[in-house]
């Protein structure tokens, strides 16, 4: 029978390969999959992709697996940290990649990845340096350009409460990235404050509906990235 | 002391005055964001923020900071009675596919034609990070900014052309500056209010770019002219 | 202040002008803004472009609408029904036209419509007929057609609770085409069973934000087709 | 009396019997409905149904049927533990984002090439009707086919090329029909396994398209092969 409980989450990231491509929800501090992140520092996977919408904050979680060099290449709308050098300093070395996606841009080719949409047009970024290379279109007097599905091999994904199909709700902004995430990747895993009993969610209020979802693991007490970086805690 | 142009506040005051009552809002960081001390009796106006929430409220009272309720600049807000939840793609939906009334964004630049320029320098080692910005010029059906009208070195912020890379193209519809509020026309930038103890000329010789007066026929005498 | 309540369905309905394109929610009796579609009947408005998945059973709601010749045109993807013979009689008679749409793109297209998407790739209907007259693309390997995004003047809906400032949520599987149908019409009518105070629905729990909901009228103890058609109902 | 060929039960069975323990599985209408009365000892699917609900349940006991709960085929369902409702464009980013294991559809024709034709005879006075049955079978991860092998009149349904209108081209995995199970390979139609009581050269004789025997290698040899 169905039950994608995980008991730790070492065993939850332990066969991400290196060269992965992988989405990491959360934005800013909000839903950040801090542990799951973690556990994949301590894992060691290297030449990784990641698609966030930032680049992580102080010297942990994602901050702290760019600042481990594990990451090849970033996706991301908004590269820049009030707390963090970790991204910069690599990015001017020529050590890492970047992709800049606008935010909706970026939040819409991971929901068309999810949804086996290959490709859509927007009137983001027309006129502007970002359309540099894109394909242009008018359509009914506008432009447009062409943007392509983001997908993943796998997802981080932080949500508050899943039962073992891996029904997922979260908890206010800090849902942001996660639920189309969980749709784009090949294999989501999960950490979540609770895990809850079958049928314990209300089927109208899930967020993410178990298909999504391969893996749970639970973190009843995450860490809260702020309070880290006010402690100068740096990972490992 | 008499006065002479307008502080962040009234400025922001200024941009509340012309947002009509029920309007869904988007308020970039920064001075957008005093517009919500100024919102004139008997309206009301709901805000969206980037980051999944319609119905922000206010800042919480220091200590019942909840770092799971944030705004697009990841600061500590509030839920008003009626507000909602959902993700990043629901909610570029709506901004994407208009359903934001106004937007009000700061700027670098901002060119005659409505041309915003407000994420990057261009500098050849300045980290692009456009973060939303480009979504809501292209998705919001009016787009303010507020804005000092020249920077901290007297260099205007109104110009003919941006000199920076473009946030969005003919995207803005009027400006709310220290000295004067301005309206993007097919024309160019066409006077709409000046600041008090501000004279046209002054305006004007801050400006950049070629200002026009504004359109003082009475609403009467126009519709004669229809 | 804001408050999209209005005391009566031919109120809310009053404006919808002949030659308005409108999206009806429903997926079969479920979900279906039956009331308000009979206001509307009541009202006359002809020439109408209707979106629906279905045309109507028996011979009320859409059947009923479209009985009364004011459907210029369908947009849908299963025209059949069971209980209903007033749609194939008047297609067979050229008197209403069809623009048949797979299902699921036709949620896409609405979801598209809603979302600022003006067109996008899908496989589906690639080496069929409907692909015939769509643009064709390949993608990575695989065949897809362009699909454009679909909006509306009005989007009639049905919903379970509403508030005064537009929130909805829905019943089970009503839900269906109605959330996506709101974000996609300049004008969104929604019928609702009841009407509780603002902030009685939970923020995590609303399935329809009010940015997409422009009035609201309360009806208690809607029809249920089903029941009218057993009964031999026909509206008017 | 000896059993000749597979009754619809039995059909539905071999092909529960195909799917793995987890998959998520959409079952169009008819027989392929049948199929969630065999699911083998251990294993648990979960159903989809294209208008909303994850995890649904099967027919309610007379009396309990709610209108809001309903299925695909506009017939009321129940909802297992663990289920949930979404709307529509939510649902079909469930098929058409590949997150669907298992469609099982009924047929009208099929081809050797897995061309599938179930949703009009493309009669001239036909209106067409199509539902989600595209949007299936270009998005699910395994297209199952169950059917009758022919049509009432002993027409094939299994044929070289369709004459009817595709619903989707090289699309189908398997064909469960009363008289064998028939994998649709890049050779073509090649036999899987034979009803109880029905011959090759039966089968041959019913399928208007050539028909591969079995391929009886063992995997051990297959591996040694390798």
């Amino acid at each position: 029978m169905i039950d994608k409980r995980i008991k730790t989450v070492a065993a939850s990231v332990a066969d991400i390969p290196n060269g992965a491509t992988i989405m990491v929800g959360g934005f800013g501090e909000a839903g950040s999959p801090t542990e799951l992140i973690h556990a994949l520092i301590d894992q060691g996977a290297k030449d990784l992709t990641v698609i966030n919408n930032n680049t992580g904050n102080g010297e942990v979680g994602l901050a702290a697996l760019i600042g481990a060099g594990q990451v090849r290449k970033m996706i991301c709308s908004y590269p820049r940290s009030s707390h963090s050098k970790v991204f910069p300093e690599l990015y001017r070395a020529g050590k890492i990649e970047l992709e800049i996606v606008p935010q909706g841009t970026l939040a819409e080719r991971i929901r068309a990845g999810g949804a086996g949409i290959p490709a859509f047009y927007t009137a983001t970024t027309v006129g502007t340096p970002l359309a540099k290379g894109k394909e242009a279109r008018l359509i009914k007097g506008r432009d447009y350009v062409l943007e392509y599905g983001l997908t993943a091999d796998y997802a981080l994904i932080k949500c508050e409460k899943a039962d073992a199909k891996g029904n997922l709700i979260y908890n206010k902004t800090a849902r942001n990235f996660n639920p189309i995430m969980c749709t784009a990747a090949t294999v989501t895993i999960v950490q979540t404050r609770e895990i809850v009993e079958v049928g314990a969610l209300d089927p109208e209020h899930i967020v993410t509906p178990n298909i999504y979802v391969d893996r749970v693991v639970e973190v009843a007490q995450p860490v809260i990235e702020s309070q880290l970086i006010a402690k100068g805690v740096q990972y490992p | 002391m008499s006065m002479k142009g307008w502080s962040r506040e009234q400025m922001a005051e200024q941009v509340a005055l012309d947002i009509p009552d029920g309007s869904y809002v988007n308020l970039g960081i920064g001075i957008p964001e005093l517009v919500t001390k100024f919102v004139p009796e008997g309206r009301e106006f709901i805000y969206h923020t980037e980051n999944g929430l319609l119905g922000m409220g206010p800042a919480p009272t220091p200590g019942q900071e909840d770092p799971e309720l944030i705004n697009a600049g990841k600061k500590a807000v509030t839920a008003e009675p009626g507000a909602s939840y959902f993700h990043h793609g629901d909610s570029f939906t709506m901004i994407r596919g208009g359903h934001i009334d106004v937007c009000v964004l700061g700027t670098m630049q901002i060119s005659q034609h409505g041309d915003l320029a407000n994420w990057s320098t261009g500098a050849p080692d300045a980290i692009p990070a456009v973060g939303g910005a480009m979504d809501l010029v292209a998705g919001v059906k009016t787009i303010f900014v507020i804005s000092q009208h020249t920077t901290k070195t007297g260099i205007s912020k109104l110009v003919s052309t941006c000199s920076y890379p473009l946030t969005g193209k003919a995207v803005v519809s009027r400006i709310y500056t220290d000295l004067a509020i301005i309206d993007i026309k097919a024309e160019g930038f066409r006077l709409r209010e000046l600041a008090p103890g501000i004279s046209f000329d002054e305006v004007c010789a801050k400006t950049d770019a070629p200002l026009l007066p504004p359109l003082l026929l009475p609403p009467i005498a126009n519709e004669k002219r229809e």
